[in-house]
């Protein structure tokens, strides 16, 4: 029995607007951080999905979800690494004590 | 005749050389220059008039009207532009005469009076200036050239009136003059736009030679109820009124006697302040065709006539007294032009009388100036209560001065008789109504002008312990002495042989029933001011107390002043003026402020947009995004 | 395959020899090395910049992938220049003690977002373009965040970092819309096949590029990290922030719109018209209350991005033209004013608009850099910055946006007054007592650098045939 | 290369000079042999063109010549003069000389100043050179920015203040003017920025036209000091250095009446006709305003930017009668009003420096202290009031009679409305004098001031000297700015 692709679909739309939401309602940054990974799967679940339903004679699809993970793990790593340094220096992550810089 | 040029080119140059180097110059070069070079244009100007009338007449009778320089000036249009030119004809070389003979008598004047006197060389030069300008003003060939030269008359006796312009008074006297007279001249301006739109042309001969073509072009066409042609004649006669200080724009005239005496005499007496007429007459012809702006003209004359030998008779200051002598004389001029209906001989007659008595006029109403300024020059005041029995002190202004009070009471053989005549007789020929009014008027005249006399040469004998009052100097009484002598031989000039409405020659005769009753109301006159003035008494002033109201009245000019005051001050400036700069300041500057001031509280208010949250950012931009996605959808 | 293909990528290979050069000298070099480290950059990437002078012709490699043109070639030297002047202005800052250490990584991160750039411009097909954008974008953070010590920088490199992170997946799922619409992802072949269906999914795939290009353009409403992050960052990177990379995402942009959207321009230009007056306005009114230079001139920054997409939503091959040229004269604009800038940060610390107050008295020939600079982008005459305006206005002009132009140049007065405001700073305001800037005399490379942007600002606009030359690079088409 | 691009290049050279000379002595050498050099070819290009003409020339233009500067927009650097243009250009050198010789004691920082002076006067020149729309509109901005600096670095008052109303709303008007110009450009349908070449082949659409025209008359119209855009007037007269306010006043306001006479009405003579009307009214209103307003104030250089506002806008009045006779009286117009007042500003100029005060309350017998000064001012005053034999009695004659052509009623009102303001303006003009030269000596410390030095008889002999000119012999000046007219009025006669 084949699952439809439209329940892909939705899947993904909600881990989208789900990891809009928590970016914008966490106040630590490791959990936005997390959020944005949820944007980006959910990107390219849409991607695979498409590719296996739609369009199966190629791979354009699965190549770019390759690349697009790989693109993910460097920015979480570069993410971390801010982080980190900011942990540093105010010894805590929350995401509220970034406003030195406004109006 | 080209050589008529240097009647205007002589004064110019003076002016200029005068005006530039004048100041280099010590006083007495500076005079004598200016004296010598009128003189040589008195002879100029003497020499055309002798053969302009020694010419033969053509074959309707008439003097030829001669161009001998017309040069274009600055080109409008095809039809019209602005020449400079010399137009001799009667009317004009008459003038001629009468200014630079008057002219000349107050430089030669000037050098005893104004003796001394602190730019003593600007004097002069302004003299010279406004020579030049008069002169320019009678021998223009059009309009808009007399338009010109009007403008500079002005100017110049700006300059002359506010002469002593560390003197408050005199400073606001000349700006006074300046602008009642100018915005007469706006009403001038606007007249001759409209004529010379109509008539395509600016020049007098075109416009002379067929004069109803400004009715014709403007057949039907009326504005706020008066043919368009009524307007612009009459807006025309407005400049002129305003220069010959008619009523009610005569206000500017007694200040302007702030002035140096000699200016009053040439300018404010003898020449200028009958430029208005000299208009009228240049233009009579036209102001045929529109017969009610010649009755306006009559009204607007009579008027003052009257109004201002009422305000004559009590008036203190002498200078005033003939100030206002002279607005009365020339309103007798105006109610003659008014009353000469129509062009032909006999009853264009008051076209005639008036350029008489304007000739005449001139002569000895610059005699009287010249001799007040020779008693102000001995009393050091212009005030009747400082003076009296001075006849004794100074016998030749006596004479002279009695000569040309004479003359103005029109007492035969003095010239003010003949040509005050043939004033009241066309008067009486257009109506018995303003015949009787002016012949009142003249009886006035009689009166005001021997109450002056009286005043200053009898009635008591005030202690003049500081210094005693003495003669003028030769300079100055020569003037005087010449002046009397024409007055009194000017009369039996065969005047209307020269000058005439339509040119042809006109023999004078005295209608003796005229005469006659015009002589006993100036008797009258005089008898009532020998009985109230000969000796010092206390009839004046119980007259005074008696009609309190309208001596007062009359004494203050019946609050013309106080009226014009009101209206430029209170009217104009508090609730146009400063309205209107605070408008600007204020609401048209302010809504350029306030675009800056609102930008300003914009960018105020949004500045919370960038709150520095990440969050709020990210919200904003996924907010934006999906708003775009959907409005794109939309659309 | 044949390795020849790599041939047509000229320009990306010689860039990659300099990174890689630079990365064994900061690596293998001694500290004595080290010391050259600048001055080496520099030197080779001019050569660089020299050897990629000459545009390339129209060209494409693996399937298409990597498509290259003249004009896009020559934004890639105009990328090339701007860099240049960077990398002069940040000799001197390097050898500061906060970044000593780091002075290898700050070329090669440089270098690296550079190399992302050139991808962006000259992809054919999605997967390279987001390659490059990420590219472009991940190192940015890196560089802005470089200043471990300063609280300022990491603020300003996490919040760069979150909202492209974000922002890139806005795209990504936009992207993924348009695979779905139209079953490819090469440019060509989307244009072909999206011209038969208009799905709604479709137009909100062109919303979310655009907010994906709109974050790297800066374009109101997605612009809020730019003020923050300019003001956090070095000033060096800020200024390549500023220039190179809005640049870049400019050209980008336009590339997608023009090869991908072509068919139906009514869709983006609608919403590029909303975004070009809102970024323009917006931008505008935040830069008349800044007091922080560098802030100040990230709001003019954003104003400008909204101009440069007037050259966009002309959709013609002129505008493609006022928007090359326009981004080379913003570029030596913004670069000299950043340049006065960074070298008085550099000697004094000050980058507060007061503390400019009579400037002129002590630093004359600096002062007068800035005000050229600020005529400039105010788009004075006789100076570069008019011309590219006249043109940015008349292609959008000629297209029919009247209005849109209307509402521009009353923003033009805006602008002005806020960029007077710096002027009337230096020239009219008198000194304050004791804390004025003291005169000194700023360091060669700055010094360089700002001869070659005040050449540029003065002569680009007099010298008509750089324009020409634009013109019929894009004629021959993107 | 034709000698007209001499008017941009040699200001430039001027600025080159400027910046490499070393004190005073050399400034001041570069700037005189500058402007007299300006002088003495705008004498030259005079003598030339009236040559020219004498020979039977008669191109609506002489002395072109064009170089295709920007081949995709067919932009060129087009220069060429007509009558109103070469009298343009003598006004403006003659006041760059006066100009030079009111500041020769400028301070501080002189070199500054002349570099900013000859900035805007290359710009002045080359608007008056150039009948490329781009060009023209390039020159008007180089003219326009140096202000800024003028006024806030040598002004005196609220000089940052004024400065900057004063450039933002010249930038206003130039925003719409741009958008004018673009879509003429567009629009004409030629493919050209020639102003001849779109006048005599170009066809603008009408409905463009109506939108067209009206972004372009005020565009320029703001610098014409059209009501309701005037403001930046006063505050910006006031505030100025004194050669600023008189090149300024003299010939950067003239700038909007030629433009909107070159490019406003001669490239739309349909909408100029159609739509005169409204600026009529527009511009009747500043004609009497300006007078009015100028009555009540109390510093000199108010007064005098009000009468500006009032002269000015007598200039655009006269160029929306659409006559061959108004417009050459508006352009006689521009040149008296751009003599005059650049004469006024100097002697106010000259009389603040010593007094160090322009409130007419607390001056007075300024003609016993210093009678040059004051003889001079006086003549300014006759001239501004329109004495016959000085240059606005001429000009406003013209203007009158031509603005009286017109049959209809509502024309011949709004002139004879304008009429008034001649009363008006002897009223202030008047009341200034007698306050400020006649009367007693107001401050007694006044008494110690001395009267002209040289160079400052030198800049206002040389005014007085063209005014009185221009006003004893209209003939020549007046031909000339007719010729330079009649092609745009056959325009008009056509679109009627």
């Amino acid at each position: 029995m084949e699952i439809p692709m439209i329940a892909y679909l939705v899947v993904s739309t909600i881990m989208f607007f789900a990891g809009v939401y928590g970016f914008i309602t966490r106040k630590n940054m490791l959990a936005m951080l997390i959020s944005l990974e949820l944007m980006l799967n959910a990107a390219d679940i849409n991607f695979v999905v498409f590719n296996r339903y739609l369009y199966p004679e190629a791979f354009e699809g699965f190549f770019f979800t390759l690349f697009a993970i790989g693109i993910a793990a460097a920015e979480t790593a570069l993410a971390i690494a801010i982080i980190i340094n900011i942990f540093r220096h105010i010894r805590n992550v929350e995401v509220r004590n970034l406003d030195k810089m406004k109006y | 005749m080209e050589y008529s040029v240097i009647i205007l080119l002589l004064p110019l140059c003076m002016f200029l050389f005068l005006g530039l180097a004048g100041h280099k110059l010590s006083e007495r070069v500076a005079g004598i220059l200016g004296t010598i070079g009128l003189t040589v244009t008195t002879v100029v100007a003497y020499m055309v008039a002798f053969n302009y009338f020694t010419m033969p007449r053509n074959a309707e009778g008439v003097f030829d009207t001669l161009q001998p320089i017309n040069l274009e000036w600055l080109r409008f249009t095809e039809h019209l532009h602005i020449d400079l030119g010399i137009l001799l004809d009667p009317i004009s070389v008459m003038m001629l005469v009468v200014i630079t003979t008057v002219s000349l008598m107050v430089h030669i004047y000037s050098l005893g009076y104004m003796h001394g006197e602190k730019g003593f060389q600007r004097y002069y030069a302004f003299l010279s200036l406004f020579s030049f300008s008069m002169l320019g003003l009678v021998v223009a060939t059009n309009i808009f050239q007399m338009y010109i030269f009007w403008e500079l008359v002005g100017v110049s006796s700006y300059l002359l009136i506010g002469f002593y312009y560390t003197k408050p008074a005199a400073v606001s006297a000349s700006k006074k003059a300046f602008i009642v007279t100018r915005f007469a001249d706006l009403g001038f301006l606007i007249g001759i736009l409209i004529l010379s739109f109509f008539t395509e042309t600016f020049d007098f001969q075109t416009l002379m030679s067929n004069p109803s073509s400004l009715v014709t072009e403007t057949a039907g066409m009326t504005f706020m109820g008066c043919s368009v042609a009524a307007w612009a004649m009459a807006l025309i006669f407005m400049g002129g009124a305003g220069k010959s200080a008619m009523f009610p724009l005569h206000i500017w005239l007694p200040d302007a006697m702030e002035g140096p005496t000699p200016v009053s005499a040439l300018i404010h007496a003898a020449t200028m302040v009958v430029a208005g007429v000299y208009l009228v007459a240049r233009l009579f012809p036209m102001y045929c065709a529109v017969p009610e702006v010649l009755e306006l003209i009559t009204w607007v004359g009579a008027i003052t006539a009257l109004y201002a030998a009422v305000v004559a008779c009590v008036q203190t200051d002498i200078k005033r007294v003939l100030a206002f002598s002279t607005i009365s004389q020339i309103a007798f001029m105006m109610v003659a032009l008014g009353v000469a209906f129509n062009t032909d001989l006999h009853a264009g007659l008051g076209y005639m009388a008036s350029m008489f008595h304007l000739f005449t006029h001139a002569m000895f109403k610059a005699l009287l100036f010249l001799g007040a300024g020779c008693i102000i020059h001995a009393v050091h005041s212009n005030e009747m209560s400082e003076m009296g029995n001075l006849r004794k002190y100074m016998p030749v202004t006596h004479i002279t001065f009695l000569i040309a009070c004479l003359a103005i009471a029109g007492i035969p053989p003095f010239s003010g008789f003949f040509s005050k005549d043939e004033i009241l007789t066309a008067a009486f020929e257009k109506s018995a109504f303003w015949g009787v009014w002016m012949t009142a008027v003249a009886g006035l005249t009689a009166f005001y002008m021997f109450r002056l006399y009286y005043r200053i040469f009898w009635w008591s004998k005030p202690s003049y312990e500081h210094h005693t009052p003495h003669e003028a100097p030769m300079s100055m009484y020569l003037p005087l002495v010449f002046l009397a002598l024409v007055t009194c031989v000017a009369g039996f000039i065969p005047f209307g042989e020269f000058v005439s409405v339509n040119g042809e020659a006109y023999h004078i005769h005295l209608d003796w029933s005229v005469a006659t009753t015009s002589i006993i109301v100036a008797l009258l006159g005089i008898a009532l001011a020998t009985w109230m003035y000969f000796s010092e008494n206390t009839r004046p002033k119980a007259l005074a107390d008696k009609f309190r109201a309208l001596h007062t009245a009359a004494y203050h000019r019946f609050y013309m002043d106080e009226l014009y005051m009101w209206v430029t001050h209170k009217i104009i400036f508090q609730r146009i003026c400063r309205p209107i700069a605070w408008f600007d300041r204020h609401v048209v500057d302010g809504t350029m402020n306030m675009l800056a001031t609102v930008t300003n509280g914009v960018s105020y208010g949004i500045r919370k947009l960038q709150s520095g949250y990440i969050q709020w950012y990210v919200w904003v931009f996924i907010m934006g995004a999906l708003l775009i996605a959907v409005l794109a959808m939309c659309f | 395959m044949d390795y020849s293909q790599f041939l047509v990528m000229r320009g990306e290979i010689s860039l990659l020899v300099v990174f890689l050069l630079i990365f064994l000298i900061d690596t293998f070099g001694g500290q004595k090395s080290l010391k050259g480290l600048s001055v080496a950059a520099c030197v080779l990437f001019g050569l660089h910049t020299i050897w990629n002078i000459i545009p390339a012709e129209s060209a494409s490699a693996f399937g298409g992938m990597y498509q290259i043109s003249p004009i896009a070639s020559l934004v890639k030297t105009v990328l090339n220049i701007g860099t240049l002047i960077v990398l002069l202005q940040s000799i001197s800052w390097v050898d500061t003690p906060d970044v000593k250490l780091r002075r290898g990584e700050f070329y090669e991160l440089l270098l690296v977002t550079l190399f992302g750039m050139y991808l962006m411009v000259s992809s054919g097909h999605f997967l390279l373009f987001f390659i490059g954008l990420e590219t472009a974008s991940l190192p940015m953070a890196a560089l802005i965040a470089i200043n471990k010590k300063d609280t300022e920088s990491y603020e300003a490199g996490a919040k760069y970092l979150f909202t492209a992170v974000f922002s890139s997946a806005l795209f990504l799922l936009g992207l993924s819309f348009l695979y779905g619409v139209s079953g490819t992802l090469y440019f060509d072949d989307i244009a072909v096949n999206i011209a038969t269906n208009h799905t709604p999914l479709l137009i909100a795939t062109i919303a979310f590029v655009l907010a994906g290009m709109g974050f790297k353009l800066s374009l109101v409403p997605f612009h809020l990290w730019t003020a923050d992050v300019y003001q956090g960052a070095p000033t060096q990177v800020t200024s390549y922030l500023s220039v190179i990379s809005k640049g870049s995402a400019a050209f980008a942009l336009m590339l997608i719109l023009y090869k991908v959207f072509s068919l139906d321009p009514v869709v983006w230009q609608g919403i590029m018209w909303a975004l070009i007056v809102l970024t323009i306005t917006l931008g505008n009114l935040f830069a008349i209350r800044q007091k922080n230079l560098k802030r100040f001139l990230a709001f003019s920054s954003i104003s400008q991005a909204g101009y440069i997409m007037l050259g966009i939503i002309a959709g013609s091959a002129q505008g493609m033209t006022a928007l090359v040229y326009y981004v080379l004269v913003y570029i030596f604009s913004n670069l000299a004013a950043f340049g006065v800038i960074s070298s008085i940060e550099h000697h004094s610390g000050k980058v507060g608009m007061d503390d400019y107050n009579g400037l002129y008295k002590t630093n004359p020939k600096l002062s007068v850099v800035m005000m050229l600079a600020m005529f400039s982008l105010a788009g004075i005459p006789p100076f570069a910055g008019f011309f590219s305006k006249f043109f940015i206005f008349a292609s959008a002009i000629h297209s029919g946006f009247y209005i849109l132009v209307l509402i521009a140049l009353l923003n033009t007065i805006i602008s002005l007054y806020y960029y007077l405001l710096v002027v009337k700073a230096m020239f009219i305001n008198n000194e304050n007592e004791g804390c004025a800037i003291a005169s000194f005399r700023s360091d060669n490379g700055s010094r360089v650098s700002l001869i070659v942007c005040v050449a540029g600002i003065l002569l680009l606009g007099i010298a008509s045939c750089v324009y020409g030359y634009f013109t019929d690079l894009s004629l021959l088409g993107i | 290369m034709n000698f007209l691009s001499l008017f941009v290049l040699i200001p430039l050279l001027m600025m080159l000079g400027l910046w490499m000379s070393r004190d005073m002595k050399q400034i001041r050498t570069v700037a005189v042999i500058g402007s007299t050099l300006l002088l003495a070819l705008s004498v030259y290009t005079l003598v030339e063109f009236l040559a020219e003409r004498a020979a039977g020339n008669t191109a609506t233009m002489l002395f072109t010549d064009s170089r295709m500067w920007y081949e995709p927009l067919n932009i060129h650097y087009a220069v060429g003069v007509d009558g109103v243009s070469v009298a343009m250009l003598l006004l403006s050198s003659i006041i760059v000389f006066a100009g030079v010789f009111a500041s020769w004691k400028i301070d501080p920082l002189p070199k500054e100043f002349f570099l900013w002076f000859m900035l805007l006067s290359t710009g002045v020149f080359g608007f008056f050179i150039s009948v490329d729309l781009f060009t023209m509109f390039m020159f008007y901005e180089v003219a326009l920015i140096p202000m800024y600096l003028l006024i806030g670095v040598w002004g005196s008052g609220k000089k940052t203040y004024s400065a900057m109303k004063l450039t933002l709303m010249l930038m206003g008007g130039s925003a719409l003017l741009m958008i004018g110009i673009l879509g003429i450009y567009y629009q004409s349908g030629l493919h050209s920025m020639n102003v001849v070449e779109i006048a005599e082949n170009g066809h603008i659409p009408m409905n463009w036209q109506y939108f067209l025209f009206p972004m372009t008359f005020v565009g320029f119209g703001v610098l014409g000091a059209m009501f309701p855009f005037h403001t930046w007037s006063p505050d910006g007269h006031a505030s100025a250095p004194t050669a600023v306010s008189m090149l300024h006043a003299g010939v950067l306001m003239k700038l909007g009446g030629y433009g909107c006479f070159r490019v406003a009405i001669y490239l739309m003579p349909q909408a100029a006709t159609e739509l005169a009307w409204i600026f009529l009214i527009l511009t009747g209103i500043s004609v009497v305003y300006g007078a009015f307003s100028a009555c009540v104030q109390t510093d000199l250089k108010y007064i005098n930017a009000y009468s500006s506002v009032s002269h000015c806008g007598l200039v655009l009045f006269a160029i929306l009668m659409l006559n061959t006779t108004a417009m050459t009286g508006a352009v006689m117009q521009m040149l008296s009003h751009g003599l005059m007042t650049a004469l006024f500003f100097a002697l106010i100029g000259m009389i603040y420096g010593r007094t160090h005060t322009r409130d007419i309350r607390e001056m007075g017998g300024l003609m016993q202290i210093m009678p040059f000064l004051s003889v001079c001012y006086v003549i300014a005053g006759l001239a501004s009031l329109g004495l016959p034999g000085l240059s606005g009695f001429v000009a406003e004659m013209t203007i009158f009679v031509g603005s009286f052509e017109h049959a209809d009623i509502f024309r011949r009102v709004l002139t004879i409305v304008a009429c008034t303001s001649i009363v008006i303006t002897a009223v202030y003009i008047l009341r200034v004098v007698g306050k400020l030269l006649f009367g007693a000596v107001q401050n007694e410390h006044h008494r110690e001031l001395t009267d002209a030095e040289w160079w400052e008889r030198l800049s206002t002999i040389t005014l007085i000297v063209c005014v009185a000119a221009i006003g004893c012999f209209p003939h020549w000046i007046s031909d000339l700015i007719r010729e330079g007219v009649e092609p745009i009025t056959n325009l008009l006669s056509q679109a009627l």
